[in-house]
């Protein structure tokens, strides 16, 4: 079902220099993302998702930047290009999803106009006339009705998901090999929000399209992507087949996150919650970052003073491991 | 959209009447008689009171206000004692060059702001700071005293451009006025030394006048574009393909026109209040220096006129400002449509 | 909120106001506002009393005398100290400067607010006496009030704050049509907040910026303005030290070399001016709603 | 190619543009004769300006029966020969010759056979005799100036032949010839005003016989003066002359220095002191009838004391005024006429001096109590008087006296100074049109003037004028004048602070220039030939 590496991202590390000091926000992450394969990321708010999501297009503005590692799109390391290259890159090769739909249309500009703009800057064959009916396709695609007309309304007149889905025409208009939807499904209410996953399941399918998803809503990942990865502090710290990962997380900061999805057998119960705060990103403990919040770790020296290394998980699916000390006991297997 | 084009032509008329009041009475509580400054000192009893009767100053202030406006509409707008011509061909002869150099300086104005704020929106840091710094100058200097400065320098210092005697040097034949601006008569009778010489006159008082229409324009431009720079969409148009420069041009200025445009209806009353200052400093034969003698010698109706006048191509200007943010910005449209 | 931001405020362990001053120290252009505003307000109260000369003292004996220690700003035609009539133009200008301000602040925006939250009706009354007010040319409105009310230095300043009321009302009501159009304003009014809260506790906070930098502006404008009347001979009244006054005559002397009478009086409205607005931009930043940090 | 490079070559091209016009001086030596001037006249209907700036600009354009003979100026700039007005002697100008009957009541004019105005209607004595009525019924300046302020002298106005023209008066009135000198009553072709649509349209074109028509004229911009090709006296020397109106000072002086005028008149006098050494530029002195004088509220107390006005005349300081205000372009005196007057008379008017201990003991003896406050009235736009006012102000309060200073705009200075009984002190630039004592005291002196600035009013000094007025020998009347300046000094009803020096600043090329007391524009005596 999956088909070659499209995205391989390896020791990727960004930084924001602040007054306080460097606050590193993605620590050494890599991994690979295969045409027709939904791979999702995982965490909290402040985990560092967001940064990483621009990061990979190149749109970090200073104060941050990409300290080191490698985003090889099709083969080719985009870190260090410069806006002259990347411009044929983004939004052809690779393009974004972004979380709020509100903002994220030129409200003066048609609907039409800028998908236009987006085929034609990158088809540069392509007539105003065909790139206004291949634009009401997309429209089409995305399930907009009357696509024909709507190509001349404004987004003020979108409502929340119908602007969502622009946003989606707009990603694949030009067949990229992946998409990269950051909190795509965030700000839509619970109907909307199934209906985008699906329309990105049927994208995938039909297209073979590689898609990174980017969330903080476990439930969103847990009947849709194929792979998981959950980050925290900067770092992936599991990553391993969803169905795997959901049956017997290896890591405790996963577990806590699985328990903590409101769960309708549990009714009256109270929600469990992790407790604490994110760690300062300027001042990261040597030892495992979660090690202050986390059940298991919490004040056993090895993981205040020994940073956990990956423990690989082989049977969890291609590269999945967990970066914690008791990593194996918990998967319930010998370290492969 | 026509039903708020009437709206705004109905509220249009409304603050013309209040603008032609306001003026008429300002002018008439002044002391002074305007009649005896005509006739001199030695004017007898009669001849001042006939030219009361005459100027109409002799009736009610109603009546007289009624008869002005009477007047005014049929394109009598009185006769300017201080000068010895009818007001109304004195303001046609006079007013393109106000235009020709306000239009002049807007240009000026208009492009290094955009070019300027561009540029510091996009680079922020060092440049930011030194753009920031000339649009304070700009902001802060008086007029005159920059006006004075550019002619001691590049006149009488270095040469390089004509000294303050109006639009055209002595030597050169004016060419045929078709549209009163001089540059644009000079080009349509093909007379190339004519633009020449005209375009050298205008540079030095169009970069006095522009001074403060630039400061203006520019923090408003560029407060505006840091603003939109963060919006969303705009990260999403680099994502899309374009460069951040492009994302700049295309999408962040387009939308921060919108703010900007509202407040250059404004501006129109600027240029005009600062052309009286710059006028008398480059000898610019315009309206400005007109409206300065005609308010110390109390010469009501060329105020007056020149009042009035202002109002109704400022009530113009704002019209057509509301058209072009309706134009540019859909949801006001929509909103009124 | 983008990662940065959020990280930003998270590490954020001191209270508001230490990150105000935080900010303050580390700004430069702010620094130069704050000493050059105190500078001025110290040359326009104490000034005149510290210095030992007079305003109007003469001595013929040294008339257009050159800058020297006995004269820090040279004299002018009439042997009269340029720097002690240059404290006396400071009191002046800032006076006119900030009473335009205030009361300009406070009739315009006022309009401005009542224009922006009234019914259709109050909105268009309101504006077309904004439009006639706006319709004259500001210097040509501050000249006609001066000329028919007396020339002065009172009806200059009551000319010159009537013609900027149509900027303080015009910004005002943009602001206020822009922010009730954003959707936490319609959240608040869903939820049932008063009216006035919302007036006092939404909208208004958000005009701050905008309104801001319109005083700002406006203070320079008020200064040019008074300095314009000057040129023209309609501001304040002999032997009153008023800076455009001074300007004026200087630049009749720049030409025959005795450039202090001009310089000195020039660079005290350049300095006023920029000294407003580089507080505006940065109390705008500083405690700007909208953050714009750096 | 980002927006910055784009700047910088649109800004070097500029500049590269910019060159290619260096500034060429405009007063070439053939090119037409340029003349800047800071006054704009606000009509140029004869009948009814006035003032003597106003009037004299339109001296090239009328010619009036009579004129001033000419007498050179003696301490001139080397290279250029200037003339004045020799009011002692009054020629023939359109009129040929003109004979005045014994009893003076009788002026006859033989005019030129076969004159026509420049638009062709025949300037003979009918149009003379109606262009005279048209100013003599005006009931403006022109009446003042025909009548020479003897309301109702005149009887009638005769044309008894195509060349004689005869006024009759019930009067004989010496001043009646001076008055005939004048631009004020220049012959105007009123059958050409009436084919223009009459007066209004007299406001601001020429219909005159001068040595100059009007070819084009901007109020308050430029004028433009060409030659009258049948203009019946000596042709003009210039054949044309354009006249720029620059108000402001500073760019007055910016336009001198830079060769862009031939004349430059109106500079304020520190400009002129600055251009002394310049060398291409000449500084042209012409000490004239004219002065800076501070009138006294004579009717209103304290000022109707004359010891305290005396006192205060000794606490002007005249040395420092006449440096920094007029920086030595003038001459101080004290007493009715000015020392250029041919009345003046030095003995009897020795100049007074600053001497505050003699104030002091004046006050003193006076009588009146100090603090005395008082307002000073100066007119818009006058620096001169402005700075007289503030100067007058330091002085004064060290006797106790406390101005003032109230600026008005043109109309309130005039309503103020034509008041009927004067409230305050009034700072005024004064300077009839004729440099006679009769033309002066009447309007300066006598009780029910309204232009009697100081309300000065002395029964005996007025019973001489009126003597005066009726005396034809010079001698005789030369007495008249010295018993009235005797009388009036006693009383010091004002102070004159300093006699005008009229200065004009001249290119090199300007080789002819003439000055008259009204104007001065005679521009047909001005010229690089």
């Amino acid at each position: 079902m999956t088909g070659n590496v499209v995205l391989d991202i390896a020791g990727l590390s960004a930084e924001f220099a602040t007054r306080e000091g460097t606050a590193h926000v993605v620590r050494d992450v890599g991994f690979t993302v295969r045409a027709g394969e939904k791979v999702a990321i995982v965490g909290e708010s402040g985990s560092g998702k967001s940064t990483f999501a621009l990061a990979l297009l190149g749109l970090l503005d200073p104060p941050g930047r990409i300290a080191a590692g490698a985003v090889r799109l099709d083969g080719r390391d985009l870190v260090g290009l410069g806006e002259g290259a990347l411009k044929r890159v983004r939004g052809r090769s690779i393009s974004l999803v972004f979380q709020d739909p509100m903002g994220a249309l030129d409200p003066i500009k048609t609907i039409g106009a800028q998908l236009v703009d987006t085929l034609r800057r990158h088809q540069p064959g392509l007539s105003r006339a065909d790139a206004r009916r291949r634009a009401a396709e997309l429209l089409r695609e995305v399930e907009v009705g009357d696509a024909e007309r709507r190509l001349d309304d404004y987004p003020h007149q979108y409502s929340g998901g119908m602007r969502q889905r622009v946003m989606i025409a707009i990603a694949i208009a030009n067949d990229p090999d992946i998409v990269v939807a950051d909190e795509p499904t965030t700000a839509l209410d619970v109907t909307t929000q199934a209906q985008i996953l699906a329309l990105f399941d049927r994208l995938v399918a039909r297209r073979g399209l590689a898609l990174l998803m980017i969330t903080h809503n476990l439930a969103v990942v847990a009947n849709f992507c194929d792979t998981l990865q959950v980050m925290y502090a900067g770092r992936i710290v599991e990553r391993g087949a969803v169905d795997a990962v959901f049956e017997r997380p290896a890591h405790p900061y996963t577990e806590a996150l699985i328990e903590s999805i409101p769960d309708p057998a549990r009714r009256g119960a109270r929600l469990r919650t992790i407790e604490g705060l994110p760690p300062d990103l300027r001042r990261l403990p040597t030892g495992c970052s979660f090690e202050p919040r986390c059940p298991v770790g919490r004040g056993r020296p090895v993981c205040r003073t020994v940073a956990p290394p990956p423990v690989p998980l082989a049977d969890r699916g291609p590269g999945a491991f967990a970066e914690c000390h008791f990593a194996a006991e918990r998967a319930g297997e010998g370290a492969a | 959209m026509s039903r708020f084009l009437i709206g705004r032509l109905g509220a249009s008329l409304v603050s013309l009447f209040g603008a032609s009041l306001v003026a008429f009475l300002i002018l008439r509580l002044s002391p002074g008689d305007p009649a005896r400054l005509f006739l001199g000192p030695f004017a007898g009893r009669e001849a001042v009171d006939a030219l009361r009767v005459e100027l109409g100053l002799d009736g009610s202030l109603a009546s007289q206000y009624l008869l002005y406006i009477a007047n005014f509409l049929r394109g009598d707008w009185g006769f300017s004692y201080s000068t010895g011509q009818p007001v109304a061909t004195l303001i046609a002869r006079r007013f393109p060059a106000t235009l020709e150099l306000g239009l002049f300086a807007f240009l000026l104005a208009f492009v290094a702001a955009v070019a300027l704020a561009l540029v510091a929106a996009y680079r922020r840091g060092p440049t930011d700071a030194g753009a920031r710094a000339v649009s304070f100058f700009a902001m802060g200097v008086p007029p005159f005293w920059f006006g004075l400065v550019l002619l001691l320098v590049f006149f009488e210092a270095l040469g390089w451009l004509p000294g303050p005697d109006g639009r055209l040097s002595l030597r050169t034949i004016p060419p045929p006025a078709v549209t009163g601006f001089v540059t644009v008569d000079a080009l349509l009778a093909g007379d190339g030394a004519a633009f020449r010489d005209a375009l050298a006159h205008l540079i030095l008082p169009g970069v006095t006048l522009a001074l403060m229409p630039f400061s203006f324009l520019f923090r408003l431009l560029r407060a505006n574009l840091i603003d939109i720079a963060r919006e969303p969409f705009i990260t999403v148009a680099r994502s899309r393909g374009l460069t951040r420069w492009w994302a700049f041009v295309r999408h962040a200025l387009p939308n921060a026109f919108l703010p900007t445009l509202t407040a250059s209806g404004l501006l129109f009353g600027q240029l005009l209040a600062g052309s009286v200052l710059v006028e008398r400093v480059f000898v610019w034969p315009g309206v400005g220096a007109l409206v300065t003698d005609g308010v110390l010698k109390q010469d009501f109706s060329v105020v007056q006129a020149f009042i009035l006048l202002s109002a109704v191509i400022y009530v113009l200007c704002n019209l057509a400002v509301d058209l072009i943010a309706g134009l540019i910005d859909p949801r006001v449209a929509g909103a009124a449509r | 909120m983008s990662e940065a931001g959020s990280i930003a405020a998270g590490a954020r362990p001191r209270s508001r106001s230490r990150a105000v001053l935080a900010s303050l120290r580390r700004n430069a252009g702010f620094g130069l506002a704050l000493v050059l505003t105190v500078v001025l307000l110290l040359l326009a109260i104490a000034g005149p009393s510290l210095w030992h000369l007079g305003p109007l003292d003469m001595d013929f004996g040294a008339p257009l005398a050159a800058p020297s220690f006995a004269h820090p700003m040279g004299t002018d035609s009439n042997g009269r100290d340029v720097f002690a009539r240059f404290l006396a133009g400071a009191r002046i200008s800032l006076a006119v400067g900030a009473a335009v301000v205030v009361t300009g602040l406070i009739v315009g925006g006022g309009i401005g607010i009542a224009a922006g939250i009234g019914g259709r009706v109050l909105d268009t009354v309101l504006m077309r006496i904004v439009d006639a007010l706006a319709a004259f040319p500001p210097l040509i409105l501050a000249m006609a009030i001066t000329v028919g009310l007396g020339v002065g230095l009172t009806t200059a300043a009551f000319g010159i704050m009537l013609s900027c009321v149509p900027f303080f009302a015009r910004l005002m009501r943009a602001d206020i049509l822009r922010i009730r159009a954003l959707p936490f304003i319609e959240a608040s009014v869903a939820v049932g907040v008063g009216r006035w809260r919302i007036v006092g506790r939404h909208l208004l906070p958000h005009t701050a910026p905008t309104m801001l930098v319109q005083c700002a502006s406006v203070f320079g404008y008020a200064i040019l303005t008074l300095a314009g009347l000057g040129f023209i001979g309609l501001g304040a009244q002999i032997p009153e030290p008023e800076w455009g006054a001074m300007i004026t005559d200087g630049l009749q002397y720049a030409l025959t070399g005795q450039w202090w009478l001009a310089l000195f009086p020039g660079f005290g409205v350049l300095a006023a001016v920029v000294a407003a607005n580089l507080l505006a931009d940065h109390a705008q930043a500083v405690l700007g709603v909208r953050g714009r940090e750096r | 190619m980002t927006k910055r490079s784009g700047l910088g070559i649109a800004a070097s091209a500029l500049l590269g543009m910019a060159s290619a016009f260096a500034a060429l001086p405009a007063s070439a030596a053939d090119g037409p004769f340029v003349v800047n001037y800071s006054l704009p006249p606000p009509t140029l209907d004869p009948s009814i300006v006035c003032d003597i700036a106003d009037d004299g600009f339109i001296a090239s354009l009328y010619t009036p029966l009579l004129r001033y003979e000419a007498k050179p100026v003696t301490d001139v700039p080397a290279g250029v020969t200037v003339t004045t007005e020799d009011t002692t002697k009054v020629v023939g100008y359109l009129a040929e010759s003109y004979s005045v009957s014994d009893d003076g009541r009788t002026l006859t004019f033989k005019l030129r056979p076969g004159l026509k105005f420049p638009s062709g209607n025949p300037l003979d004595a009918a149009a003379v005799k109606a262009s005279l009525e048209f100013t003599w019924k005006s009931g403006t300046c022109g009446t003042y100036f025909f009548e020479a302020a003897q309301f109702g002298n005149t009887e009638a106005i005769e044309a008894p032949d195509a060349t004689t023209v005869v006024i009759k008066l019930k009067r004989g009135e010496p001043l009646v010839l001076h008055a005939l000198t004048q631009p004020n009553t220049g012959i105007i072709d009123l059958k050409a005003v009436e084919a223009n649509g009459g007066k209004t349209w007299l406001a601001s074109n020429a219909a005159g016989s001068g040595p100059y028509v009007l070819a084009s004229y901007e109020p308050g911009v430029r004028a433009v003066f060409k030659a009258n090709p049948d203009f019946f006296g000596t042709p003009p020397i210039e054949p044309e002359v354009i006249v720029n109106f620059v108000t402001d000072n500073a760019t007055l002086l910016l336009q001198a220095r830079n060769g862009q005028a031939d004349v430059t008149l109106g500079l304020s006098k520190a400009s002129v002191a600055s251009l002394a050494e310049s060398a291409d530029l000449k500084v042209i002195k012409v000490p004239t009838a004219r002065w800076q004088l501070v009138g006294f509220p004579n009717k209103k107390a304290p000022f109707d004391n004359a010891k305290f006005r005396a006192a205060l005349s000794y606490a002007v300081p005249y040395e420092p005024i006449l440096a920094n205000v007029a920086h030595g372009l003038g001459t101080i005196f004290y007493g009715p006429y000015p020392p250029a007057f041919p009345a003046f008379n030095a003995e009897i008017a020795p100049p007074r001096s600053y001497d505050l201990d003699k104030a002091k003991a004046l006050l003193a003896e006076s009588g009146v109590a100090t603090p005395v406050a008082a307002d000073i009235v100066i007119r818009e736009g006058q620096n001169d008087q402005e700075q007289i006012a503030t100067i007058l102000q330091g002085a004064w309060s060290q006797l106790g006296v406390n101005l003032s200073i109230r600026k008005l705009a043109a109309s309130a200075y005039q309503e103020a100074v034509g008041a009927e009984t004067k409230e305050a002190l009034i700072v005024r630039f004064d300077g009839p049109s004729v440099d006679d004592p009769a033309w002066l005291l009447d309007y300066d002196m006598r009780c029910k003037s309204a232009y009697n600035t100081s309300n000065y009013c002395n029964a005996e000094a007025e019973a001489l004028l009126d003597k005066g007025h009726a005396t034809a020998d010079a001698a005789a009347r030369q007495v008249i004048w010295d018993d009235i300046a005797k009388i009036w000094i006693a009383d010091s009803p004002r102070v004159p602070i300093y006699a005008d020096t009229y200065t004009a600043v001249v290119s090199g090329s300007v080789k002819e220039w003439h000055f008259a007391q009204d104007g001065p524009f005679d521009l047909d005596q001005w010229g690089r030939r």
